[in-house]
């Protein structure tokens, strides 16, 4: 193992969040250049690919994570199991992680229900979603957006790795579908 | 959608008329979630729902009573989820009796607009985030599925900049305070209701017809906010001389008097 | 690398403190002995001790730690990482900011406990706090107020962009706290 994957190992694995190669050229020599960074990178991540240990790419940086085989086993280090979230909680952040910025109205009108205000709470509080701004309507509502916790919790790289991100329909697809299917229909 | 509710959803799928789903309202998200579950359950065409038994079903699921299961678990339907309920109700025996109506509706080429397009395309819409939301669900998640380290010893003895500003944080902080104390801070709960001040004027009131017991000045001082202030007056009083405290035995009563009458 | 190894492996780099080989006996399946146990954390220790991470013996448990020879770049790494501001100060801060002047009776009556001297230091270190005089009250508390500094590290144009504490709960969160407050005045 070269000296600088063994710095890089050893960085990684103090740090607390996933460093991005550009940090890891800061803390590193000047000498050492982005694709030397990178040549590591893809070593550790190979060798640690079959490990109880991953190295994976989230939010932009790489940190290393437990394999996921494991969780059962690692949950048990803690006396308390992880919370759960409610469908309306997912449901909630799924229509703010894929439509944002959007306000509570436009939440409120997609799920065809009131969203409780813990709701928006409890995802504030896990720092998934933020305040973006207000919209420029009456009333200025607050503009929800993800946070970079968001895609650190989720082990998404980034929003573009959200599953089927351009698969979604937006409204005037839905129009259209709809309108062409039931003029199919009376047709019939 | 699991399976086995949904097999028990069609005992009889040949009927005309199938039973009705043993299924609870509060087993949905909404008013779509369970018109969805209706559609797809029973394979309706979303463009082309049978919208009169599609309200029938609705309708009866939604004065199906919610104690099947348990005998006093009365469904504590939030009033605004259940208005929800009730607006999706209203919607769909509209729609109900639009079709049964001529078509006078055009759309701007003339087209004839389906009165069910609109809903079509909100279950669709919809749908397709409860579909995602599902996944999102499923993904690996920090904390639960995978786990990084938690505890860092090499930053122990290590300098650090001084903490950063985040509003956020600091608003999420307070929501904390606000959510534990019950409510508006500035107002309600030091709003000085008592002032030390205030109480040692009425301490001192009550010791010039004579001596007091601290028990009887406190049996009658209401709250604890009351009884901290009383207590901290009569420290005070005690300090600037203006009364005695006077306790005969360990664990006795202790006297309060007002030093005019002590000489 | 069986099963068995990885899984402790995995155990070991989540744990937040030095695992025995008996807690991890604990937390492995039953029929995992001591001895298996024994002899992963072996392999591990062998397999990283030419790596930039060690398994090392730390107050009678099995601990990663970043290989010292790196230790220069992992100081680097934190040098520039801001402490983090605990939620006793960020909520001490709050109430400061929302009832100033307030003292510190006041600001412990609302938050349940005690509020520790190195939080006020922290907080006025930074100069988010200062004393704006003392109250005339028995004892003449110090009253504290935020500085100028806050305004600016917070992004604030001035202390009336503080939301309203009553736009921090939401509708149905204050509908229960009336509830609540209202119940227990009933009961009284």
């Amino acid at each position: 193992m070269d000296t600088l994957t063994s710095r890089i190992e050893a960085i990684l694995f103090a740090s607390d969040e996933p460093l991005t190669v550009k940090r890891l050229a800061v803390i590193l020599d000047d000498e050492t250049t982005g694709s030397d960074i990178h040549t590591s990178l893809m070593a550790l991540e190979a060798h640690y690919s079959q490990r109880g240990i991953h190295l994976i790419q989230v939010a932009g940086g790489w940190q290393f994570r437990t394999a996921d085989t494991h969780a059962e086993y690692v949950q048990r280090l803690w006396q308390v199991r992880p919370a759960r979230l409610s469908r309306s909680a997912l449901e909630t952040l799924a229509i703010i992680a894929y439509r944002q910025p959007t306000t509570r109205a436009e939440i409120e009108a997609l799920r065809g229900v009131k969203t409780s205000g813990s709701i928006i709470a409890t995802l504030q509080e896990r720092e998934w979603i933020k305040v973006l701004g207000r919209k420029d309507v009456p009333g200025r509502p607050h503009l929800y957006g993800t946070g970079r916790q968001f895609l650190v919790d989720f082990n998404l790289n980034s929003l573009d790795d959200l599953p089927e991100a351009s698969q979604l329909l937006d409204e005037d697809e839905i129009q259209q579908l709809v309108s062409q299917s039931t003029e199919a229909n009376n047709n019939e | 959608m699991n399976t086995a509710v949904q097999a028990e959803l069609f005992p009889a799928a040949g009927d005309k008329q199938p039973t009705m789903p043993a299924v609870h309202l509060d087993q949905f998200e909404g008013p779509l979630d369970v018109l969805l579950h209706l559609i797809r359950s029973q394979k309706m065409d979303i463009f082309n729902v049978p919208i009169a038994e599609l309200t029938r079903q609705y309708l009866t699921l939604l004065q199906q009573p919610s104690d099947q299961q348990s005998e006093d678990d009365e469904i504590s339907l939030d009033l605004d989820i259940a208005g929800d309920y009730l607006v999706m109700a209203s919607t769909l025996m509209q729609l109900k009796s639009r079709m049964l109506l001529p078509r006078p509706e055009l759309d701007d080429e003339g087209n004839e607009i389906d009165p069910r397009a609109e809903l079509a395309a909100q279950l669709i819409a919809y749908e397709q985030y409860r579909l995602l939301a599902e996944q999102l669900g499923e993904r690996p998640r920090l904390g639960r599925d995978l786990f990084a380290r938690s505890v860092f010893p090499e930053a122990a003895n290590i300098v650090r900049p001084l903490p950063e500003g985040d509003l956020d944080a600091l608003l999420m902080a307070f929501r904390h305070v606000l959510k534990r104390v019950g409510g508006e801070v500035r107002h309600q709960i030091f709003a000085e209701t008592m002032s030390v001040r205030e109480q040692m004027r009425a301490v001192l009131e009550r010791l010039t017809s004579g001596s007091l017991q601290l028990d009887e000045l406190l049996q009658d001082t209401p709250g604890r906010e009351a009884l901290v202030t009383t207590v901290l007056a009569i420290l005070e009083l005690w300090r600037q001389q203006n009364i005695s405290v006077v306790q005969s035995d360990c664990y006795g009563p202790v006297t309060l008097l007002a030093k005019q009458s002590i000489h």
